[in-house]
């Protein structure tokens, strides 16, 4: 009864891993580049949400698209403005501009008055419900996270798989002249998984925000995600949620089973490990270079 | 404009090329000893911190910037070799004994990081780095009879036989001396065959690989020597903060140490230097600018986070060579000067190409 | 000629985490340090010096506070160094202004490293987290009649401290701590902590824990219907806890030293201070607008009765013979003297009562 | 002219579904130019990363100089004495050209790690040494012109010539060549033609190659080897396996000029 | 002997498909290209023939907009397409084979011929032309799961060739395409290449080592030396140029052969 109950706060917390981590594998599947500035994004997304619902008094159910909405058009508008004059220097380059828009985007936040530098709730209809199903609880936060985590995978998985313009902006990570060479718009796919990015971003901010509350330093849960995207492959979308699930889960266990400590490295440990035994995680390809 | 005529070998692996490296790198030299006399006692403190970093920065470049290999972990080495200065002078080591193994306990560490470095490319391995570095900063805290745990540790001032750097000044010239020598060994690795085995690692395995180069040996010998670097700058570090706690050797501090060299501009030593100035530099500049400012926007706390990000970003933007490409620039100018056409250095479309197939 | 005073002028200094993970609380200090140098200076001197306060941003980091300290220090020469916030970076500080004899004034941690070991230069003000759970827990132990205290604490100096505190505390009542549990700063799921000390049938939970994980833990052992008493230090006696966290936090006991400043306070002065203070900054004041109001308002007692000559020496002998009386916020009555470096150990109990702080006991003695 | 270099016996290598080397045989003799042709994708390349340990033979043993092959690991054939180039052409790209053949020269570094760090008399002894051996392969493949220009601004008939020098750098017993007039027009085959007829005679290097103009190869071949679809389909004489039938059929194809395709075309 | 003369095979050749007028590009400080007029008439096939290094590939980058020129203007069925977006000029109808292949190495082979067809809209043309590509190269139909990275050199040239020719564009811009080709296959380049040139009508930019058979396949032929047109006539006439003969044909005197060797070995003894 008790591991089963761990096990189900791991799947949870795994989940707001696989969430996050979805955004990084977006990225990096369509531009093959290392974004660290998702948990910033997130933030973004949930101050938007505030902003919504607080600020403009929207009702719940038109303050969260239009959050959404709104991160997605800001994403662009990134892109354009500090991305795409850079497009196609090595990708080393984009992730110090991903790095340096985390600070801003932190910074900026915090220097709103009397709200950047507080906490805040995210009023949501679904705020402390909790279900009881025989003796294990869950939250009703914690179940809407899993549905939306398990769609949006599903969505993004197919889309990426399937639509023209999914592969054409993995044609474009891979190899980004012949890209031109084919007449992909490279500059507007890049444009477009940008916001599509922070709309995910956005998503994740406003599932999280009635767990984590909304604060200028809650992206920094992204650094679990980083282990949780590693672990399933880097590249792999399903693998991103796997992975989640894998570090929530142990996470959970070792917080209970194993000394004092483990818990807060757990994830680290595993992504270690994993390495060791399967460098390209569970979902990775296997690439090698043929000469 | 300079021309050089080459009449032998020994000209093309001497380190100063011609007689005009020779005048400027004298000039520096005299600037940095006289320092102590000309700058106020708060410059060269910062002086002193600019020095630690570029010894820092100079392992990450041989790592990042020569063998290609990205390490977000580099803090977990830089406190290895602060916590081992701070135990061993605390126990009465003369300080470059307690230097040469923290360089040397840092060094090992990086063997070990190196190992799943091996096996691992790219984004991979910066991730196993910064969980490298999550577990030796679990480890400072955790391991509280000789680190002191979250109650942290206490470094007294660098002292040998009898002579104590106690002073701004002495202590400035014991960090000069040390990224003096840590310098001239990095610029003599690179023009000997081990430094050239990291490059060919760095931009083809594989054809390193039938070149005869040992992967796994020459990837383990770059953590291992970036890690000593780094642990060389920790011990100095040590000293200079006088009070070690885990959380100084975070990931924060990492992403700062890797993102000094990137701004220095990978691939130059110089960039080491130039990096560690920005970064220390950077938030001083914020500081005096942001009086100048009116109070709503300048006591605005998150002010500095948005500069710092912002100036970040224009580097990228604007210099992706980083300062040492700022640099390349300035100094074709003025050797070209009346010739000098804008074009020159007009920025290419490039394009991305995958880097998960190298 | 000694530094930082001028002829009409005092120049005082702070370094704050303006960029960092504590710059709600950095601002929040700063705030209230400046609202009480600004009434100084409207409403007169020190011995005919306006004062000047000079704020340094270090983002919590203590490699940027060394720097900071040293430009304080050296470049723009400050005569004392006043409120400033963290343990590490405090530490960091310390040596950089005491090789120029820059007094340590009651910096915003409740760390035993601020007055030990003994230094000329260091000066604390309240109870620290050691003393605060040393003190307090024994008593609600024993009230509660509570036979398994547990702890859950933040994995860093501050956490420990928390814990070392409880641990002493329990000693003297002959306990001990019967499950440990830690979160890494930062952290969001408190899960598997609560679900080890229900398992360990704790029914007394000591909370080394902040603003958020305080809500997380209390919200995650309501769910799973584990509810022991839970007691804070003075890090979790903030506003933020009932306004975040809603019904659910009520119970909470919390030590603390001064008392939230709410709008509606009933103390008619507290009321008109933190109307004063949202006009100045348009925002609430808070604990720690309190906290840095209060420092530099000691600070100004103690330079005015150091005399118009105010040296570091004048200074610190002022102060090694002074004392403070409590002030409209209720901080203990404080005395300094040459080997007594903190002003008070003593801290009060209060608990929140439909969705407020009260004040529920006086100063707990030993 | 004496004795066999190097000998394949029955390799064969799977990728998933695709036998790409099938029960391959033959002996390189010393001091030979010995030619692999074959249809593209019959396997020829893989051949070649066999014998460097890129891949490892899902069955067949490969012996060079009597010793077996495939127990080493990779970076141990330079050493033995095989040097190669690549088909797609793999040099480093941001190092000069200098730099390249430099590198060409790691096998034979005289210093550890400390001599190079503190860069003591005898590492800069080596250091001059391993310059004059690369000046001298730039002398031989004419590319002082290019000594220190970066690589990746090169065209790409001299990366090729390039990568032919770094290979020579590491003064091998063995060369592998992969296509090595690949991109290059009828005069600079030409001179890769001298090239490595000097480098079979002067330096006694013996030669495998994978070629496609097969003007060069029977110029320059001793022997030839035909693969198909990662089989064995003809060995000898270039004129001899140039008459092979299957060889016609698979690879070279009837004789016809594209001209008369146009004629018929615009008819 | 030739077919008739490349003017009367192009339907009309007043308005070049393809007109560069004195395009100068560079990389860096370094000049590649100097003054470059060139043009290609509807429905004929052009060739530039050029020593290693001499600018070939920088023309049809600069085509391509891949290279922003320094100076002069680049024209595409009449409009400007000077320094473009190279997305922009392949909607336009040009599509190009780079050097080198460049295909995408973690696609399918499928896959990387979708890339090809990407923007078109008429999805049964396009599966026509997928088997139409799959008729010329069946091993391409045989590993379309692959992934494209792991084909032989051969194989992914045949790719490349293939992905351009599922643009169904008006000019193809194709750089060395024989490069690694067996011999047969190299011919049956060359045959596809005019057939699509006769059967289509696609215009034919043409760069080529192998002048023998570029001057067969070719109406038109450009020689560069040195990022400078030296010559220009229809290919008949190339053909029967001394110095075409010498330098890109290889029919030269044995003299001159033998100086060249001799002076090698001088410098390396
Ligand atoms: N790593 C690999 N994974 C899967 N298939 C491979 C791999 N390497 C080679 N192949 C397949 O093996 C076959 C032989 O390839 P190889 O590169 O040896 O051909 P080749 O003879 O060199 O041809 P070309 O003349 O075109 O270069 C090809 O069909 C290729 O697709
Ligand atoms: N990226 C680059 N950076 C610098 N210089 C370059 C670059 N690419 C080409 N060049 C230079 O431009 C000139 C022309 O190169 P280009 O590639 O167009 O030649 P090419 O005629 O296609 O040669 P090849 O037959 O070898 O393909 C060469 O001198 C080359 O050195
Ligand atoms: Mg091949
Ligand atoms: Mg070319």
């Amino acid at each position: 009864m008790q591991f089963l109950q761990l096990v189900i706060s791991g799947i949870a917390q795994g989940c707001i891993y696989g969430l996050i981590a979805l955004g990084f594998v977006l990225i990096y599947k369509a531009t093959e580049t290392v974004s660290f500035a998702q948990g910033e994004l997130m933030m973004l997304g949930a101050f938007a949400g505030l902003a919504a619902l607080a600020t403009l008094g929207l009702p719940f159910w038109l303050a969260v698209p239009a959050a959404i909405a709104g991160m997605a058009v800001f994403g662009v508008l990134l892109e354009r403005i500090v991305i795409r004059p850079i497009l196609g220097q090595p990708a080393f380059s984009i992730v110090m501009l991903t790095i340096g828009i985390g600070y801003v985007a932190r910074g900026t936040i915090t220097m709103i008055p009397s709200i950047g530098t507080e906490t805040h709730t995210l009023a949501v209809p679904y705020k402390d419900m909790v279900w009881n199903a025989g003796g294990l609880v869950i939250a009703v936060e914690h179940v809407v996270v899993i549905a939306a985590t398990a769609a949006l995978c599903a969505l993004l998985y197919a889309a990426f798989r399937y639509s023209k313009v999914g592969i054409a902006m993995q044609a474009a990570s891979q190899n980004q002249l012949a890209a031109y060479y084919m007449g992909i718009p490279v500059r507007r796919l890049n444009g477009l998984v940008w916001g599509l990015a922070s709309a995910v971003a956005a998503i994740a901010g406003l599932l999280l925000a009635p767990i984590t509350f909304v604060h200028a330093n809650m992206g920094l849960i992204g650094l679990k995600a980083f282990p949780a995207a590693v672990v399933g492959g880097f590249g792999s979308l399903p693998g991103a949620i796997v992975g989640g699930l894998v570090i929530g889960v142990v996470e959970s266990l070792s917080g209970f089973y194993l000394p004092e400590g483990f818990k807060d490295i757990a994830a680290y440990i595993v992504v270690l490990a994993m390495l060791v035994v399967m460098p390209n995680g569970l979902f990775g390809e296997r690439l090698r270079k043929k000469v | 404009m300079r021309f050089l005529f080459k009449t032998s070998y020994e000209q093309d692996i001497r380190l100063a090329r011609h007689g005009g490296h020779v005048f400027w790198y004298s000039l520096l030299a005299a600037a940095l000893i006289a320092a102590p006399w000309a700058a106020s006692e708060y410059l060269l403190a910062q002086m002193t911190q600019m020095l630690i970093y570029g010894v820092v920065g100079l392992g990450l470049m041989l790592l990042a910037g020569f063998t290609g290999l990205f390490s977000i972990g580099h803090a977990a080495f830089f406190g290895v070799g602060a916590y081992t200065q701070a135990v061993l002078t605390n126990a009465g080591w003369p300080f470059p004994a307690a230097m040469a193994v923290a360089a040397a306990l840092s060094a090992l560490v990086g063997v070990v990081v190196g190992l799943p470095a091996l096996r691992v490319k790219g984004i991979y391995l910066g991730i196993a780095t910064l969980a490298f570095g999550f577990i030796v900063e679990e480890g400072f805290a955790r391991w509280e009879k000789v680190t002191g745990g979250n109650a942290g540790l206490t470094v007294g001032a660098p002292k040998a036989f009898g002579w104590a750097a106690d002073t701004g000044t002495s202590f400035y010239f014991v960090c000069l001396a040390t990224a003096v020598l840590a310098t001239l060994a990095c610029l003599n690795l690179l023009r000997s065959p081990t430094g050239r085995a990291f490059v060919a690692i760095r931009d083809s395995e594989i054809s390193a690989q039938s070149m005869g180069i040992h992967l796994a040996y020459y990837k383990t010998l770059s953590f291992a020597l970036s890690a000593a670097l780094a642990g060389l700058g920790g011990a100095l570090y040590g000293h200079q903060i006088r009070f070690l706690s885990p959380d100084q050797f975070n990931i924060v501090q990492s992403i700062d140490l890797l993102l000094m060299v990137v701004i220095g501009g990978l691939g130059s030593l110089h960039g080491a230097f130039l990096g560690a100035i920005f970064l220390i530099g950077l938030p001083q500049a914020i500081g005096l600018f942001k009086d100048l400012l009116p109070d709503a926007i300048g006591q605005a706390p998150g002010l500095k986070a948005v500069i710092y990000g912002a100036v970040l970003i224009a580097f990228v933007l604007f210099e992706p060579m980083g300062l040492y490409g700022r640099w390349l620039k300035v100094r074709t100018w003025f050797q070209l000067f009346p010739f000098y056409r804008r074009g020159m250095f007009r920025r290419q479309k490039s394009f991305q190409k995958s880097e998960r197939l190298r | 000629q000694q530094q930082g005073v001028g002829k009409n002028e005092i120049l005082i200094g702070t370094i704050q985490d303006l960029s960092g993970p504590l710059a709600g609380f950095g601002k929040q200090a700063r705030n209230g340090m400046q609202l009480r140098v600004d009434e100084l200076n409207e409403q007169g001197s020190i011995h005919g010096r306006k004062l000047k306060l000079l704020v340094e941003d270090d983002g919590y980091d203590p490699k940027k506070a060394v720097l900071a300290a040293q430009k304080l220090v050296n470049q723009d020469r400050i005569f004392l160094m006043a409120g400033h916030l963290g343990t590490a970076q405090n530490m960091a500080a310390m040596p950089v202004q005491f090789e120029k004899g820059v007094v340590n004034f009651m910096p915003i941690t409740a760390a035993r490293e601020m007055y030990e070991p003994l230094h000329k230069l260091k000066y604390s003000f309240a109870a620290t987290y050691y003393d605060q759970m040393r003190l307090a827990l024994p008593k609600l132990v024993k009230d509660k009649q509570a036979r398994k205290v547990c702890t859950l604490y933040q994995d860093d100096d501050f956490g420990l401290e928390v814990l070392r505190g409880a641990e002493a505390g329990l000693k003297t009542i002959n306990m001990d701590l019967a499950e440990k549990t830690t979160y890494k700063r930062g952290a969001t799921d408190f899960s598997s902590q609560v679900a080890r000390m229900k398992g360990a049938g704790c029914d007394f939970v000591v909370l080394g824990t902040i603003i958020r994980e305080t809500i997380g833990t209390i919200g995650e052992a309501r769910k799973t219907g584990f509810s022991p008493t839970f007691l804070g230090s003075s890090a979790a006696y903030t506003d933020l806890i009932h306004k975040l966290g809603g019904k659910a936090m009520d119970g909470l006991y919390a030590t603390m030293t001064v008392q939230n400043p709410y709008l509606d306070e009933a103390s008619q002065p507290i009321r008109f201070w933190a109307n004063k203070y949202k006009t100045k900054f348009n925002e609430d004041p808070t604990v720690f607008s309190v906290y840095g109001y209060s420092i530099v308002d000691w600070f100004i007692k103690a330079a005015q009765k150091a005399g118009p000559n105010l040296t570091t020496d004048s200074f610190v002998k002022t102060m090694d013979s002074i004392s403070f009386d409590t002030d409209m916020f209720g901080a203990a009555p404080a005395t300094y003297g040459p080997n007594k470096r903190l002003g008070s150990d003593l801290s009060r109990l209060s608990q929140i009562q439909d969705g407020k702080w009260k004040v529920i006991s006086d100063y707990v003695k030993p | 002219m004496t004795g066999v270099l190097l000998s394949a016996k029955d390799l064969s290598v799977r990728f998933g579904g695709v036998l790409a080397v099938n029960g391959v045989s033959f002996d390189v003799r010393r001091g030979e130019v010995f030619t692999l042709i074959g249809p593209n994708g019959a396997g020829k390349t893989t051949v070649f990363n066999l014998i460097s340990r890129i891949y490892q033979p899902t069955s067949g043993a490969i012996d060079f100089e009597g010793r077996p092959l495939t127990t080493q690991p990779p970076h141990r054939i330079a050493g033995l004495g095989i040097a190669r180039t690549f088909q797609n052409i793999e040099l480093f790209e941001h190092a000069t050209v200098l730099h390249n053949l430099l590198i060409g020269r790691h096998t034979h570094r005289a210093t550890g790690l400390w001599a190079d760090m503190l860069f003591t008399p005898k590492a800069r002894a080596a250091e001059i040494a391993a310059r004059e051996k690369v000046e001298r392969v730039i002398d031989l493949l004419d590319l002082q012109h290019h000594r220190d220009s970066l690589v990746a601004g090169l065209p790409y008939g001299v990366r090729k010539v390039v990568e032919l020098a770094r290979a020579l750098c590491t003064e091998p017993k063995l060369l592998l060549l992969d296509e090595p007039s690949s991109g290059l027009n009828v005069e600079e085959t030409g001179d890769m033609a001298f090239w490595i007829q000097d480098i079979q005679k002067e330096l006694g290097i013996t030669v495998l190659m994978v070629e496609h103009d097969m003007a060069l190869v029977s110029r320059v071949s001793d022997r030839v080897l035909a693969m198909n679809q990662g089989e064995v389909l003809a060995l000898g004489t270039p004129a001899e396996v140039q008459a092979h039938p299957g060889v016609v059929e698979a690879y070279l194809g009837s004789a016809d000029d594209v001209a008369t395709l146009r004629r018929e075309a615009t008819r | 002997m030739m077919a008739a003369p490349a003017t009367t095979s192009a339907p009309n050749g007043d308005v070049p498909v393809l007109r560069l007028a004195n395009v100068e590009s560079a990389y860096g400080p370094v000049k590649a290209i100097r003054g470059v007029s060139l043009q290609v008439r509807r429905g004929e096939i052009a060739t530039v023939l050029g020593s290693n290094g001499a600018g070939k590939t920088t023309i049809l980058k600069t085509i391509s907009g891949i290279l922003d020129p320094l100076k002069g203007t680049v024209e595409f069925k009449g409009e400007d397409i000077t320094a473009r977006d190279p997305a922009d000029v392949v909607r336009r109808g040009l599509s190009h084979v780079p050097e080198g292949r460049e295909v995408f190495p973690l696609l399918s082979v499928r896959d990387n011929l979708a890339m090809g067809a990407y923007t078109r809209t008429d999805r049964d043309a396009a599966a026509r032309d997928l088997e139409a590509v799959f008729a010329y190269f069946p091993i391409l139909k045989e590993r379309e799961a692959q992934d494209a990275g792991l084909l032989s050199g051969g194989q992914q040239q045949m790719l490349a060739i293939s992905r351009a020719l599922m643009a169904a564009p008006e000019l193809i811009l194709l750089d060395e395409p024989s490069l690694g080709l067996s011999p047969k296959l190299t011919r049956e380049i060359f045959e596809i290449v005019v057939r699509i040139n006769r059967e289509r009508g696609t215009t034919i930019l043409l760069v080529e080592q192998n002048a023998n058979m570029a001057l067969n396949a070719a109406d038109y032929g450009y020689v560069l030396e040195n990022g400078r047109i030296v010559m220009e006539d229809t290919c008949a006439h190339l053909r029967e140029k001394d110095d075409i003969k010498e330098f890109y044909l290889g029919m030269k005197q044995a003299g001159v052969r033998g100086e060249r060797r001799w002076k090698k070995k001088k410098t390396w003894r």
